[in-house]
């Protein structure tokens, strides 16, 4: 019965191939921290988790972001700039207190998020290009705003933020953790989360069935401009400065990876959080894993390529054929 | 039959109604927006800026324009097809490296190394785009990395640089002909192959199929897998043949070239009227797209003192004023659903 | 990117006249009438400059702000400025359109050695004579331009190997955070370093993987490092920025920068020479961005008909425990 | 025996853990006009995708003219003579008509495609179906009827021996469906062997020679059709009994249950609608618990009133009033706040989210109601969702399959419930039966009756004379973008509504039928 033994075997496979859709990323993620813990010296050390995790926080943040507007079938290619524009404001209103510093540089993220949401929902600019022009402006204005100069930060409560820990736990990874908590509920409970992925799957039809889309495009991308410079603001914390010429650089093509590897596709229609927080800990562990082993730049580069297609290619969606 | 057949009053469906010709006047303008945009910044340069509308100035705006154009034709394609392709930058610089280490083989060496090399990036993308099922996004970020990575490896980690030694390479890319550079004539040939490609076979329809609606080509019997393969293909090729036109120029293979100019040519390509969704473009509107970034570079050049950092607010701002007024002049009432 | 660093802005340009100093002068002697160009006079006529990238460091801003400040001293006032943002291409063609716009000098900050000939062939072309400034181009000089004012990269990493040496006595486990791959500053000053370090028997590098020039990079990396490398006791950063990341990575991973790990580094940035005045960094080979007095006068001289020789370096100062206290304000 | 046209035997499709094709054994004869009927998902679009290559057979094979063959994709089929029109309208939007008609087989000369040739020879098919398009214009451009024509030009058009059809007329007026019939006739008279799937058994026994039953993936049936009494057909598709078919009645709308209240005030109020281009002057009115019919023909601008209604187009003229206020226009979600919903006619791009479950689906446009705070309430939503699937039996493996992999009929049913869990006071249906099967739409139709008698007003699309004729309290009838006639309870016949579009001098149905035949039989085989 040939028939039959066929079958299962296309049935086990299919199977197989759900399952690695659903857990790549993790199994990934998992099998490299085993080889680490085989072959790299002092990985398992607690000093070691901790550095990996304080790393990958920013990417981790700005991703969560990135997921709920690759969710709209968007994409925000200024979370870099928007990054930089939170590393120049810091150090200019560190004068007048910790706080309000924070709050001025989240605020400009904000805006820069509704200005990216506009365009994208009320004039309808394609997402791609529409965050380009604040991904080419918003690096200039931020280095225009520090006078073109990295500065340096010595106010010891805002470097807290950077080094201190609560509980043991640093306080980069706390925020990246409760924000992924805030965003995982947005997104899994509450009606807003539906209309997001609603809107990326069928606009049209989302916009038939009366869901205030340009009010959820709006959001979506505040909430990234936010979450950006969030992001900024510990980066600047953990580098001791304000480096608007280098902070948040390339970090847009971080975090989508972070996001595409972790299972969300850039059609839209679906966000992963979970899965988002697993691409961007894979990607920071290939890193590592790259540097300790003092791998040449360019093989280096090789070598990320390989593993993203390996992660996207196990973690895809298959057509039903 | 067709005489037999009842004709209902068909008013709203000829081609002079006046809701199809707002349809077609609204697609010319959605089409020749950004033209009308780079026409009305030509005028006003060249009426304010002495020293812009001098030949040599043109002159070299084209040459400039060519290389990236080479790129963006391409890319123009890739994204008709629904598609987008991250790598040509990296491709690029590869394609420039590789052609100036292979011009000590002579001219055709220095062709065909590139291209086929880059064509074959182009191929793996292509394969893991129309085969793979991947996004094109995330694989051609990937090959981003790979083209960059290999031509490191190349260039023992970016310390050897390869210079042309070789006269007629030298000639593909400083010399002229009837006072235009030779990458400018090359740029034209190619668009105008590419134009008859895209808008006179059946490939070229093949292509805004796959991009207006891929499920439905796919049942149409079109051939969408290769057809996608193809575009990858030619992206790559292109962009290396770009790299091959630039190391002629700059008669050395340069290894910083080409960092972020993938947004370029997408930036140019989208202002160009091209959606990047898929389904609808053309290739004049990416040579204006193309000229009109480099007509704005060199504009903020000939007003100069302009600290850097500010130029690059001007040109962020610039690409989105571009951008809405284009989307503010093709909007037509039925895109208020 | 060159260098990077950070400094208050107003010291920017700032330095003291002697450490714009020519530290020597080599080669053959180009004159105005070997080459035929026309005779100007610089004051009253039009000087391009081309910058590379954008005033994002302080090199960079401390180079274009000594430009123009010696170009404001001697009374020119018709000078244009351009700035390629790190794109070779627009590095041409701002070249070009500076020509157009009428330019009779230039002076240039190449982006990368090779790849500006079809600009320095434009400037032949109208018989504008080029001085190039910070990074050498591999065209021929007084032919494609008249000279090359800037420091030895490679000069500089032997530098550093040896301040290394006196850091830590002649004994370690050395990490290089790299600049940029594919820039030929980052080559030169790597060759350099190991080159000499073969001298020092007892210094061994151990890692070396890039930092971009990046302060943020250099010290992600050497957190990395401070892991799975604890045998390391020493860091040659290619510029202060990633020197001073490192700093950040050893503070945070409990270490004592300067003392249980050496830093050496190049730039001159006041930032890392103040890390030295604190002991917690060891030496910092200059890298002089000064180059407004010395281009001024190569352009003067040649005017005045006098020879120029084809290479111009100018003199980089060193800064490690010893003097660093005192000479932090020459610092950028 | 004569070679059959195309064969498959012990085939077996699965998608997951559903059976959507198990071990059907199928035959068609050349020349053959053979019905495929079923249920919703029974799995009949299932066993055209297979045969056509779009999907690979788990098990079984498949035979052309006695040769096994397996079609790697929709092309090699094509190509071995097998000529589709899917379910789902698949068209490529942004491009002119002619253009797809011809994809892939553009005429060429000298290798480049030859435009002008294409664009006549567009139109000639077109013309040959009476259809007057500018061929130029992008197809989306067009209603989904028109789109049907275009698709149906653009299968005839080709070389073929096997011609598949899924329910081709689903968005077709009469007219259309009568030129259908003689496009039939033809290939029928050329040899041509013809899947025809339709859930309008009239249609089928217009126009098929043989019938297969499918249900749940598995063929119950298959034989001649002529001499198939239709209740015997419906009770094997729904695997009940004759009796208990009958006692359902299984196909329309149930007697008169619900009484209007001629006195009562007007719920919707649309007075002299202006959307420009589209519509010029529409005046509807419904009272609560009323059905009012919309009829008109394929681009008459039914459609587009119920849309200009909603606010899904602007409004450039009139007035929109519910129950006397005033409603905004071009503002769906004022709209839907103020009580009017709208079930769209294309499910496939203005419909479904198709990769949202069919929870998400249908709790869509309720969400406010089903959350609190902004917070989904599951138990809610999860008595509303099983609530709505009982009541219209919605076939899938529970409230969580994505709706793309439902059947076409049961992305139907969601939709309506979707719109059922909003609670609106006046429901726009444009063409709410489309593709559902006899049973559902008996269960639809007796809904929409049970949802009257409380109370809603309904405006009823259909272009199923039937369903108009039986249906609503009243009819509007449409020309060209204006109501042009209203028909009350009592005048509603097919003849009085086809008389309105023929007002203009146009024949009436069983002229068109009878024309269409005429013109079949003279037309010469190309
Ligand atoms: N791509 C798919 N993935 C999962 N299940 C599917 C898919 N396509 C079809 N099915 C399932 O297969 C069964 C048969 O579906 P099919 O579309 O063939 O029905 P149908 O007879 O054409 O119904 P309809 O009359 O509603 O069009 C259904 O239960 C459907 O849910
Ligand atoms: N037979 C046709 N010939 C030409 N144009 C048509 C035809 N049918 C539709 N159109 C075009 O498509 C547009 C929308 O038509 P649509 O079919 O949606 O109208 P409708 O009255 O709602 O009919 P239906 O809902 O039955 O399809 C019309 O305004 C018209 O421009
Ligand atoms: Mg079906
Ligand atoms: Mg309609």
């Amino acid at each position: 019965m040939t028939q039959t033994s066929t079958r299962s075997v296309a049935f086990d496979r299919s199977r197989a191939a759900g399952w690695a859709q659903e857990y790549g990323v993790y199994v990934a993620v998992a099998v490299l921290f085993l080889g680490n813990v085989l072959f790299t010296e002092n990985f398992l050390s607690g000093a070691n988790v901790r550095t990996q995790l304080i790393q990958a926080a920013p990417v981790v943040i700005v991703a969560l972001g990135m997921a709920l507007v690759i969710g709209t079938e968007g994409v925000d290619l200024s979370v870099g700039s928007v990054m930089a524009l939170a590393a120049a404001i810091i150090p200019l209103y560190l004068g007048y207190g910790v706080a309000p510093a924070i709050l001025v540089a989240l605020l400009v993220g904000l805006v820069a998020g509704l200005f990216n949401g506009f365009l994208v929902a009320f004039l309808r600019i394609q997402p791609i290009v529409a965050t380009l022009g604040l991904l080419v402006a918003g690096r200039g204005l931020a280095l225009v705003i520090a006078g073109g100069q990295l500065k340096d930060i010595d106010d010891p409560n805002f470097l807290q933020l950077g080094t201190g820990d609560v509980l043991g736990v640093p306080i980069v990874v706390l925020v990246a953790a409760v924000l992924s908590v805030i965003v995982w509920f947005v997104v899994s409970r509450t009606t807003f989360g539906r209309r997001l992925v609603a809107i990326g799957d069928n606009r049209r039809a989302s916009t038939l069935a009366g869901l205030p889309v340009r009010r959820v495009l709006v959001t979506v991308y505040a909430i990234s401009g936010l979450l950006a410079a969030i992001a900024g603001v510990l980066a600047t914390a953990r580098l001791g400065a304000g480096d608007p010429g280098n902070a948040g650089q390339l970090m847009e093509l971080s975090a989508i990876t972070a996001v595409v590897v972790g299972g969300t596709p850039l059609s839209g229609g679906k966000v992963r959080i979970l899965g988002t927080i697993m691409g961007a800990l894979l990607m920071q562990l290939v890193r590592a894993t790259l540097i300790k082993h003092n791998l040449p730049d360019s093989t280096a580069q090789m070598v990320q390529a390989a593993i993203i297609v390996i992660a996207v290619y196990a973690t895809r969606e298959r057509s039903t054929r | 039959m067709s005489t037999s057949t009842p004709v209902r009053s068909d008013a709203e469906h000829d081609a002079g109604s006046p809701r199809v010709r707002r349809q077609l006047v609204a697609s010319l303008v959605q089409r020749q927006g950004a033209a009308a945009v780079l026409v009305v910044v030509v005028i006003i340069a060249w009426l304010s800026l002495p020293s812009f509308g001098t030949a040599e100035n043109l002159r070299d705006i084209a040459l400039q324009s060519s290389f990236l154009a080479v790129i963006a034709l391409g890319m123009t394609f890739v994204i008709i097809t629904g598609g987008i392709d991250l790598s040509v930058g990296s491709v690029y610089a590869l394609g420039g490296v590789v052609a100036a280490w292979a011009s000590q083989y002579g001219l055709l060496a220095a062709i065909a190394l590139p291209v086929l090399l880059c064509g074959a990036i182009g191929f793996i993308n292509g394969v893991l785009v129309s085969r793979a099922g991947l996004p094109p996004f995330i694989v051609t970020l990937a090959t981003l990395l790979f083209a960059r990575g290999l031509l490191l490896a190349i260039t023992d980690e970016g310390s050897t640089t390869f210079t042309i030694k070789d006269q007629a390479v030298i000639n593909l890319g400083s010399s002229s002909f009837l006072g235009l550079g030779i990458p400018v004539w090359i740029a034209l040939v190619l668009f105008g192959i590419g134009g008859i490609i895209l808008r006179r076979t059946r490939f070229g329809e093949a292509v805004f199929a796959t991009g207006g609606a891929e499920g439905s080509a796919v049942l149409m019997g079109l051939p969408v897998r290769r057809v996608k393969l193809t575009v990858y293909v030619m992206s790559g090729a292109l962009a290396g043949f770009a790299g091959v036109l630039t190391a002629a120029y700059l008669q050395s293979g340069v290894t910083v070239i080409g960092v972020g100019t993938e947004l370029d040519a997408i930036a140019a390509v989208v202002i160009g009227g091209t959606l990047l969704t898929g389904g609808a473009g053309t290739l004049i509107g990416t040579i204006v797209g193309v000229l009109l970034r480099n007509v704005i570079g060199n504009i903020i050049n000939q007003i100069g003192g302009l600290d850097s950092n500010i130029q690059s607010v001007i040109s962020g701002a610039f690409l989105l004023v571009v951008v809405v007024a284009q989307r503010l002049l093709a909007r037509s009432r039925s895109e208020t659903e | 990117e060159n260098t990077g660093g950070s400094s208050a802005a107003g010291s920017a340009g700032g330095g003291p006249a002697a450490s714009a100093a020519a530290s020597q002068s080599s080669g053959g002697n180009c004159t105005i009438a070997q080459t035929g160009y026309p005779k100007l006079d610089l004051t009253k006529a039009k000087v391009g400059f081309s910058q590379s990238e954008k005033e994002g460091n302080p090199f960079r801003i401390a180079e274009t702000q000594s430009i123009k400040d010696e170009a404001a001293k001697l009374g020119i006032t018709n000078l244009l400025t351009t700035n390629a943002q790190s794109d070779l291409n627009k590095q041409i063609s701002d070249i070009k359109s500076m020509l157009a716009q009428g330019a009779q000098a230039l002076i240039v900050a190449p982006l990368n050695s090779d790849g500006l000939q079809p600009a320095l062939d434009a400037a032949k072309a109208k018989k504008v004579p080029v001085v190039t400034i910070d990074r050498l181009v591999t065209s021929k000089p007084c032919t494609d331009y008249l000279t090359f004012i800037g420091s030895n990269f490679v000069q500089q990493g032997q530098r550093a190997a040896d301040a290394m040496d006196k850091a830590t006595g002649g004994k370690g486990e050395v990490a290089i955070l790299l600049g940029s791959s594919g820039n030929n500053v980052t080559t030169d000053r790597t060759k350099g370093f190991k080159d000499e370090l073969a001298k020092y028997p007892g210094l061994k590098v151990v890692v070396e993987q890039t930092g971009e020039f990046d302060r943020a990079k250099g010290q992600s990396v050497m957190e990395q490092l401070i892991q799975s490398h604890p045998e390391i006791t020493a860091v040659y950063a290619e510029n202060d920025e990633m020197g001073i990341g490192a700093v950040n990575a050893l503070k945070a991973a409990g270490k004592n920068p300067g003392k249980d790990v050496k830093v050496v580094s190049i730039d001159g940035t006041k930032n890392a020479v103040q890390l030295i005045t604190k002991g917690e960094y060891n030496a910092v080979i200059e890298s002089n961005p000064r180059f407004g007095p010395l281009a001024f006068k190569a352009l003067q001289d040649f005017e005045a008909g006098q020879p120029i020789p084809d290479k111009i370096v100018i003199s980089d100062d060193a800064y490690d425990s010893g003097n660093a206290a005192q000479k932090v304000n020459n610092a950028y | 025996m004569t070679q059959q046209a195309l064969q498959m035997h012990g085939a077996t499709k699965r998608f997951g853990g559903t059976l959507a094709l198990d071990d059907v054994t199928f035959e068609l004869q050349p020349g053959s006009v053979h019905a495929l009927i079923g249920e919703n998902g029974a799995g009949k679009s299932t066993l055209i995708k297979v045969l056509t290559g779009v999907y690979q057979l788990d098990e079984g094979e498949v035979r052309l003219r006695g040769e096994p063959v397996a079609f790697a994709n929709p092309a090699e089929a094509q190509r071995a003579g097998i000529s589709t029109i899917y379910q789902e309208v698949n068209l490529i939007p942004l491009r002119s008509v002619a253009a797809n008609i011809f994809m892939g087989r553009e005429p060429t000369r000298f290798g480049l495609v030859d435009k002008r040739r294409m664009e006549r020879e567009a139109a000639e098919h077109l013309d040959r179906l009476g259809i007057e398009v500018d061929v130029r214009r992008p197809v989306g451009s067009l209603g989904l009827g028109a789109q049907q024509m275009v698709a149906l030009a653009r299968a005839v058009s080709t070389a073929a021996d096997v011609v598949i059809m899924d329910e081709p007329t689903s968005s077709l007026e009469p007219r259309e469906v009568a030129t259908l019939f003689s496009v039939i006739e033809r290939l029928h008279q050329q040899g041509i062997a013809i899947i025809y799937v339709s859930h309008r058994l009239d249609e089928l026994y217009a126009v098929c020679d043989t019938v297969t039953v499918l249900r749940d993936g598995r063929r119950v049936h298959t034989g001649p059709l002529a001499d198939l009494p239709r209740l015997e057909l419906v009770s094997m598709m729904l695997g009940r009994d004759v009796g208990e078919v009958r006692a359902h009645g299984a196909t329309t709308f149930g007697e008169r249950a619900h009484e209007v209240d001629e006195s009562a005030p007007l719920l919707l109020e649309a007075d002299h609608l202006r959307s420009r281009g589209r519509i010029e002057d529409v005046t509807v009115q419904i009272r609560p618990g009323e059905i009012v019919g919309l009829a008109g023909l394929l681009g008459s601008g039914r459609s587009e009133t119920a849309r200009t209604i909603l606010g899904a187009l602007p409004r450039d003229g009139g007035e929109v009033l519910l129950a006397g206020k005033a409603v905004p226009g071009g503002n769906i979600a004022a709209s839907m706040r103020a009580g009017i919903s709208m079930l769209a006619e294309d499910r496939k791009t203005d419909g479904i989210i198709p990769h949202l479950s069919i929870r998400d689906n249908i709790c869509l446009a309720a969400l406010p109601t089903l959350s609190s705070a902004g917070l989904v309430n599951r138990d809610k939503q999860d008595a509303v969702v099983r609530d709505l699937m009982e009541r219209l039996r919605i076939k899938a493996s529970g409230p969580d399959q994505k709706v793309v992999e439902l059947s076409g009929g049961n992305q139907q049913k969601v939709l309506l419930a979707r719109w059922l869990a909003t609670h609106p006071k006046v429901l726009l249906l444009d063409e709410p039966t489309r593709g559902i099967d006899v049973g559902a739409k008996a269960e639809v139709q007796a809904l929409i009756e049970e949802l009257a008698r409380d109370g809603l007003g309904v405006l009823l699309i259909s272009s199923e004379l039937e369903e108009l004729v039986d249906g609503p309290d009243r009819v509007v009838v449409l020309r060209d973008g204006r109501s042009v006639l209203e028909l009350d309870e009592e005048e509603v016949t097919a003849e009085r509504i086809l008389g309105a579009y023929a007002a203009a001098g146009e024949p009436t149905f069983e002229e068109i039928i009878e024309e269409a035949a005429v013109a079949s039989d003279t037309e010469e085989p190309r």
